[in-house]
Parts: C-alpha cells; structure tokens; sequence
C-alpha cells in the first residue's frame, strides 16, 4: 500500500502495465501525471519512451503511430488537450489500437476553470474509446490496468480512457495498493497485435474506402466489438478479483438499489460522497439507492433498465450539459430505462469544480423522494452559499 | 471521522504536512485522504491544505468546511487569514508561534489553543534556512501531543519514510515539538 | 547487358492512381529506390493518400500508415521511438505534401525535428492543395492562379512569395537537409541514400511539379522541373550540419520567364509581375550563395 | 471495380491494405494516347524507363528489336507495359533521339 494521489496512480498504472511508449503534453491538473512517470524513467524505475510532444493532438498522432508499431502506449491529458486530440481519437478506435489514456476531468473554458467537470470526456462519447470514471484512486489503478486487459484482446482491440475528476481524485492522496509489474505480467500479457507495421508486411493500413467498399462494414466491426465489451468487462471483474482480490461489479457498481423506490444514477467522485448520503437517508427510514456508473462506454443499459424497472423514481446527476436538451448521462439513461414507466429526472450539479457536497446530494435526495413529475431538468447548487456546505 | 485542516504559504510545505499526517494515521492503522486547497497555488501566498481520518473507509469527496482541527504554520496569517472559519464549537487550534497558548486570543470559544516554537525548533535542527525554515515536521510533532489523532511514533515513521532530505534531522525537529508544544483549554 | 545510372529495384507499382504525368510519383518511386525494402512509411492526408489506389490496393512494397493531415511530425515520432523500443533499424520516413508540411503540419514538423527523432521527413512539394482541388498553400509561389486565388476582373492571384521552409527546417540545427528534384533522379537517390545513413531527424524537400494543378500538359512534367533549377525558381543544395553546399551549379541561369511561361497558372502575369519573381529569384540565389560561402567557415570549427 | 469480395476484405478489423494495385487497377485504360517506340531509333539510354512515374517501362532482352546498331543490339532493350501506361508522354518528351510517337490510341488497330 502507498499514499498516492490520483494522479501519481495513474503514473505507477503506466509502470506496473509495462507501457514502453508515452507521448504526452502537460496541461492542468494532468501534469502530475508526466511529470511522475518522467521521474520513474529518471530513476530507471520504468522501461520506457517518453516522447515530450509539442501538443495533445501531436501525444494521439505519436500514440497512433507507436501502438501501431506494436508498441504498447499510454498518455494522459485534459479538457483543452482531450478536445483537441478530438480528431485522433475517432482515428484510434477507427485504426484499432488498444491505447490507454488517463482523462483528468476538468471544466473547458472561457471562463477559465482547471477544476471537475465532464464536459470534457463526455463530448467524446461518440470517438469509440471505452470510457471508465472512477471513484476512488485504487480505481484508477485498476481500471488502468483493466483497461490495457480488456482493450488488447483480440476480439475487442478499442482504446480506452480512465477519468479522473479533477483534484478530487488528480491531487487527493489516498491509500493505494500498488501490484508489482510481475503480479501484473502474470494477468496482462505482453501486447500482440494480430498486424503492425513491419517491412516484412507490405500493407496499407487505413486507406481509402469508397461507398460501396467496406467502410460501413468495418464501423459495425467496432459497433460488435464495443457491445462485446460488454460482457467482456464484466468477465475481466471477475477475473480480476481472482487475481487481485478486489471486487468490482462491472460496467455498473449497485449500492442498496434492489429494495429501493428512489435511486440516483451517476458517475465519479460524486456517487462516493452518495453513499454515506444514502446510508444516511436509510437510517431514517427513506428507500434510496445509487446505481454508480463505471462505464459510459460500453453503455451499460441492461443494468440500468434493470434498475429502472424496479423504482418508482429515478434521478441522474450530470457533471455537465449538452447545451439543448438535459445532461448526457440524463438522456442517454432515460433512454435505456424506456420500457420502465418510470420518471426519470435531470439533475445538474457541480459544474466548474462546484463542490458536489452531502447538503448537495441530500437535496437531491429529498427533491427525488417527493417524486414530482413536474420538471425533467433540474440545476442543483445555482448561487452558491452556505446552504450548500 | 477527523477533518483537518492546515494553513501556510505556498511554498511552506503545507501539503506535504497534510500527506504526512495522512501517511501516520495510515500507519496505525486508520483510513486517511490528504489534498491540496484545489486551486491555483503561488509561493508566499496564503494556501490550505487538508487531510481526513477515519476508523472506517473516507467515502465523502467533498471539500472540508467544518474542520476538527486547524493548524497555522504561520502566524503572520492569523492577522491576515480568518483561521477559525468553519472550526467545529469543539475544534481545536494549533499555531506555530514565539507567544505562550495563553497570549492568543479569540473572539470565538476555542475549545483547546496549543502553541509551539516550530520555527526555533526548525531552524535549531537545520531544516531550512533563517528567513525560510521548513516547519511541517515539527508542527505534525506537536500535532500529535495536542490532538491525540495520531502517535508520534507513526509520525516519525512517515517523516523517516518520506522526508525528501535531512530525515533524521526532520524527525529530531517533530519530537522536540511534541515535547515543546502547550496549551490551553 | 544494361547499365542504369539509377538502381533497378522498383519498391513502387504501376496500377496506382495518380494523374498522368505526377511528379509526386516519381518522387515516391525515386524516394523508395533510394531507400530500399527496409522502410515504414507514413502519409497524411495528400494526393499520395489517394495514389495507392482504394481498399484492399496498396502500391508500395514497405508499410504505410495513412495519418491525419496535420501529424505526419508525430506519427514518424511515434514510429521512430516505437522501433527503438523493438531494437529495430528501419528507415522511418514521412512523406507529405506541402500543405501538410509548411502550413497545417508545421508544428509537428518542428516538433519531431527539435526532440530529434532517427527520421526522414519527406516534403513532396507541388505548390498547392492539389488532393482538394489546387488551392492556395503557404508553398504556392508569387503569381500563380490557384482556385483560392482565382483571377477575375480582380487580378487576384496570390501576392505572397512561397514559404522558406528549408530555412525554417535549417533553423532546427538538425544533420541534413535538401533540396530534390525529380529530373535530377540520380542527385536525388544520392540525397536519400545519405540522409539514410545519418543518425537524427533529416529533411528532404522535393519539388514534384503537377500537370493538373499547374496548368501544364503532363509530359512536361520533367521538363517543368528541369526549368525549375535552371532558372533558379528551386536551386539544389544540402545542408549539412549548418554548411550549405550548392549541388547543382548553374552557371548561366535562364531567366525565369522561361520557366513561368511553361505553365497556364502563371499566364495572368504582367511583365512586371515577372520581374518581381526575378528580382525575388535573384535575392534568394545571391543569398544561397553567401550562405555556401560563410557557412564553409563552420567547417574550420 | 475490385475483384476481391466484400467478405475477404474485412477480414481484419481496421482496414489494412494487403492486394498489389497491379493485380487491381489496369491503368492503360486511362490511356488516350500510345506511346510507340521506334527501335530503329532508340539508343537503349533508359532515359523513358529512368523518367516514367508508374513505372510502366521494363527491360526485355537486346535481341529482340531492331536497334541502330549491332553495338546497341547488344544492350537490352524496354518494352512498354501497355497495361499500365496512362499515356502521359514524359517518356517521348524526355527521349534524346525522338523515339517515341504518341500516337492516338483509336489510330492503333
């Protein structure tokens, strides 16, 4: 066990999974990250490449080409620098190539923000990256290394990214249980594409395709290999816990949902601070459960129908909004719970690092427990004050 | 649960003190979390950093707002800073300073004020220079007489661990706090 | 029995799509002699990202890796490193146009050449976006007509002289840089086979002219080309950690009428506009000349 | 235009291009003028074959054109790839000895 913030996990992750590639670029709050993994190749702790590129779009282009090459890759960034490697992550689920990616989530700007908020990740829900949000820092290392499992295999082959809400996670130390790279070795393999670029296989890879060529056909590809995820993670959990001793649930972690009329769904730090506002709740009696997203890619909507089906209410809570129509994890859950005649409400909370405290959430609580069907979208925390604290 | 929460200048060591207790009450056995003030942080200028411990696993993410403890590495900031802000009615205080626990003086009941010589102690055993001692070590020293969280022995077991140079200096300097720390209910 | 004054081996084959008459064709086949079997290489969004033909053709016996427009810096970073990683010598080679190089590809350009990557990048320079369509880059040269600097009544054809990108490239203190020329084949494998041989980012611009882009009937192309350096429009030099040596010596340049009045991109220009390239052509040669002469000083060091 | 089936195409997951563009895309079709050499000219300088940018232009043995001379006969020869010649003329334009005609390929019986 260590004392690691967020951050500095994600960088042992890096080590302890072998990654022999790294591009990445700083930027506010990921620094921490490159900045240790260039201390442990500094120390000769980690075997491995640092490319110090000269942008985000230019750390994906390098990842790209590296993982390509056969070369398993890792980088790290943050709200500016995950939107504008926008382009190169749609190329890297497109090509193929399991690359692992920490995501510390932070506001975009103007105005200025460096703090929590998921506009960032979730305006690339649609580039074909598994996407997993942790909760704590023990999860950030083990998805890290779920990720490299679960991506690499044959039948899968997707690039992931691992969020970490800013600070909370990024700059908060917790205890951490660090497995050694051989415990790692002994779990995740060294990395063997089925093709790479070596002279000895003269290819094209990525070339034009026309309307009548396969170019759809190989979109559905990712679409098959993005379901089979799916049950994929579910299984590596369970191989996981054999291996590590650590338990996940899956794509989803439930937390007194099965007897509950009213359960919040959502994702990040946030649905840890749910847990004592949900014990709390219970010990006055009131139903209340969480279902805790890990996955928003592959969606997880069997779990969550399953949920819906059995609540009189449900209530998500975005950490961002798709300018529009509600936040995304809001739209995307009510669409999944459909065949449950269940209202589902929209709650809008903690944007720009605006603390998401228990007072917050109680809220939250009472405001579903009334089960009013009155307004789908909510924003929590408006003119904040000492009421919320 | 225990919430903690220390102020210093950027550049003090605040948050390497705030890990450090962490890493200490982890020791013995206890569930700890450690983080910066989440902002943007500038030498000299006035800083946070706080640090949670629990006989049960931290699930709370939120900020600290009501803390049981606060510790002023600097007492230039009692002037400058409302250091009692969001103190529980039976939090306590910690200061670093040359004045006897008796000398400080609130508008607000404080349920204990501990003071020590940090700086003296700090600069006696080398830590830092004369205009910049490094006091974190041996305020965590007389943290953990005031307060009873954590055993000095846990604490200069983290300091011995993870002090980045002059450890055994750093964990002379936490002891000697421990001894010299006072205060008053 | 033969003698060929350039080598034999072909790494490139015929069936591909590029236009009649593609100097950027020749560039790649003469690019690839000079190479050899032992190469990865990467193309960004160009005509040569089309040239290979459509899914499943491939026209190159090494390995390529289509790449985004503006990363071909980053991907040969990538490669580069990655082979390394694999205790691998392969010749790392990105090789794009000059839209992708001087103007949106140009940071990861500077990038891989400061963090010296083992590379070759590879400039095939045809004076404009022609995969879109022949608009203006930062590579088309005083004068010309592109269909972004389209001549109406408004004589609007591009004002700005071409991008000096091989000082930019020069101003990285990198080991090798030069200057190629499709109707020089045997100056321009020389070229390659050196920048093979040299540890560190090189770079090669090659001037690759485009029949369809240009205005020129395609068996001009190498004609086109020739007039090129003749007229001093595109001198041929290397540089080689610093030292600047002129390859291919003019001693009586034509002017460069001759070249312009080849090409129907040019044939708005009034004769003063012809004496602005000269005047420019002139400054740039003379230039070159003084950077041969004092550069050879670095030689003494 | 491919020969090769949908099914065999997406064998791999991303697209990675494997089949030659000879086996493809017969690019004389493109062609609208021939270029036709003239061996009682052609001197066996390779300057065509040096210039062409498919390459559609290969040596064959020396005995089996013409050639100006018994010393020239000697060297080999090239033989245009009509299969792949797009007809662009550089090899004409470049020759030293005018040896090849472009001729209109609906002139050619």
């Amino acid at each position: 066990m260590m004392l690691l913030t967020g951050n500095e996990t994600a960088a042992y992750a890096a080590k302890v999974c072998r990654a022999k590639v790294v591009a990445a670029y700083p930027i506010t709050p990921q620094t921490t990250v490159v900045e240790k993994i260039a201390e442990l190749i500094a120390n000769g702790e980690m075997d491995a490449k640092y490319i110090r590129v000269e942008s985000e779009h230019s750390a994906m282009a390098a990842c790209i080409a590296a993982e390509n090459s056969g070369v398993r890759t890792f980088t790290a960034t943050s709200a500016h620098g995950l939107t504008l490697m926008h382009e190169l992550l749609i190329w890297a689920s497109g090509a193929r190539l399991p690359i692992v990616m920490s995501v510390i989530n932070r506001a975009m700007a103007p105005p200025w923000s460096v703090w929590t908020d998921q506009q960032d990740s979730m305006a690339q829900r649609d580039t074909g990256w598994m996407q997993v949000y942790a909760e704590s820092n023990q999860e950030v290392m083990d998805s890290i290394i779920m990720a490299y499992k679960v991506g690499e295999r044959e039948d899968i082959l997707l690039p992931t990214m691992v969020m970490e809400d800013a600070f909370i996670l990024s700059h908060t130390s917790e205890p951490v249980d660090v497995p050694t790279e051989e415990e790692v070795a002994s779990y995740l393999p060294d990395l063997k594409l089925p093709y790479k670029l070596d002279p000895d296989f003269p290819a094209g890879f990525g070339s034009l395709i026309m309307p009548e060529g396969p170019y759809m056909e190989f979109r559905y590809k990712i679409a098959e290999a993005m379901d089979k995820a799916r049950k994929v993670i579910r299984e590596e959990c369970e191989e996981f816990e054999k291996k590590f001793g650590r338990h996940y649930d899956g794509l989803v972690e439930f937390y007194r949902t099965d007897d509950a009329d009213v359960n919040l769904i959502m994702l990040g730090t946030m649905a840890s601070t749910a847990k004592e506002v949900v014990d709390e709740l219970r010990s006055e009696g009131k139903k209340v459960g969480l279902l805790r997203i890990r996955y928003f890619r592959p969606f997880p909507y069997e779990e969550i129908r399953e949920v819906a089906m059995n609540s009189s209410y449900i209530g998500v809570c975005d950490r961002s909004y798709t300018f529009g129509y509600g936040g995304p994890i809001w739209s995307e859950v009510r669409s999944a719970a459909y065949p449950a005649k269940v209202f589902v409400k929209n709650y809008v909370v903690g944007l720009g690092g605006r603390d998401i405290t228990p007072k917050v959430l109680r809220k939250i609580y009472e405001d579903a427990l009334t089960m009013k069907e009155d307004k789908e979208i909510e924003w929590v925390g408006l003119l904040w004050d000492e009421r919320w604290r | 649960m225990i919430e903690i929460r220390f102020h210093g200048r950027g550049g003090q060591g605040s948050v390497v003190a705030g890990k450090l207790l962490a890493l200490a009450a982890f020791k013995e056995g206890k569930y700890v979390s450690a983080f910066p003030y989440f902002g943007v942080e500038r030498r000299g200028a006035p800083v946070t950093a706080f640090a949670r411990i629990s006989d049960r696993p931290i699930r709370i993410k939120s900020q600290i707002y009501k803390p049981d403890y606060v510790v002023v590495l600097d007492a230039a900031l009692l002037k400058q800073v409302d250091v009692l802000h969001g103190l529980k009615d039976d939090g306590a205080i910690l200061i670093n300073t040359t004045k006897s626990p008796e000398e400080i003086k609130f508008k607000r009941k404080v349920r204990r004020i501990a003071t020590v010589n940090a700086t003296e102690i700090a600069i006696k055993h080398g830590l830092g220079s004369k205009t910049a001692p490094i006091v974190n070590t041996a305020i965590l020293g007389a943290f953990a007489k005031m307060s009873g969280v954590v055993g000095i022995n846990a604490v200069v077991e983290a300091i011995l661990e993870n002090a980045p140079a002059k450890k055994e200096e750093n964990a002379s300097a936490a002891k000697e706090a421990y001894e010299e720390v006072r205060w008053v209910e | 029995m033969r003698r060929t004054t350039i080598p034999e081996e072909e790494y490139m084959l015929p069936g591909h799509s590029a236009c009649l008459g593609c100097g950027g064709a020749l560039a790649m086949r003469y690019l690839l002699k000079g190479l050899g079997k032992n190469t990865i290489i990467s193309i960004p969004a160009c005509c040569w990202a089309v040239i290979p033909g459509v899914y499943p053709s491939r026209c190159l016996e090494v390995p390529l890796l289509y790449t985004a427009f503006e990363v071909t810096g980053a991907a040969i970073s990538g490669i580069a490193d990655a082979m390394e990683v694999l205790g691998k010598d392969v010749n790392v080679v990105g090789f794009a146009g000059d839209g992708g190089t001087v103007d949106i590809g140009l940071q990861a350009l500077s990038g891989m050449l400061e963090r010296r990557h083992n590379a070759i990048y590879v400039l095939y320079d045809n004076e404009a976006y022609m995969n879109t369509g022949i608009q203006r880059s930062g590579a088309t040269p005083y004068g010309a007509w592109t269909t972004t600097t389209p001549v109406g009544k408004r004589r609007m054809f591009k004002r700005e002289h071409k991008k000096d990108i091989m000082e930019i490239v020069v101003a990285h203190e990198i080991p090798y840089a030069a200057t190629l020329n499709i109707a020089y084949p045997e100056d321009f494998i020389k070229k390659v086979k050196k920048a093979k041989e040299i540890k560190g980012p090189k770079f090669l611009h090659i001037y690759a002219p485009c029949p369809t882009g240009w205005r020129y009937p395609p068996n001009k192309t190498v004609e086109v080309a020739r007039l090129a350096t003749e007229t001093l429009m595109f001198p041929l030099y290397e540089v080689e950690e610093g030292v600047y040596t002129i390859t291919k010596k003019i001693k009586e340049p034509k002017p460069v009428k001759e070249y312009l009045k080849t090409q129907g991109r040019f044939r708005y220009l009034s004769d003063e506009d012809v004496q602005i390239i000269q005047k420019w052509v002139n400054h740039r040669w003379k230039k070159l000349l003084l950077k041969e002469k004092y550069s050879r000083e670095l030689l003494e060091e | 235009m491919s020969k090769v089936p949908l099914e065999e195409m997406i064998k791999f997951p991303t697209p990675i291009a494997t089949v030659p563009s000879k086996e493809l895309n017969k690019t004389g079709s493109w062609r609208t003028f021939r270029p036709v050499i003239d061996y009682t000219k052609c001197i066996r300088c390779y300057i065509c074959w040096k210039f062409c940018p498919e390459p559609a232009i290969y040596f064959v043995d020396g005995d089996k054109h013409e050639a100006p001379s018994d010393a020239i006969k000697k060297m080999d020869a090239v033989e245009i790839d009509y299969d792949y010649c797009k007809g662009c003329g550089i090899c004409a334009n470049e020759c030293p000895r005018n040896a090849i005609d472009m001729v209109l390929e609906e002139k050619i019986e």
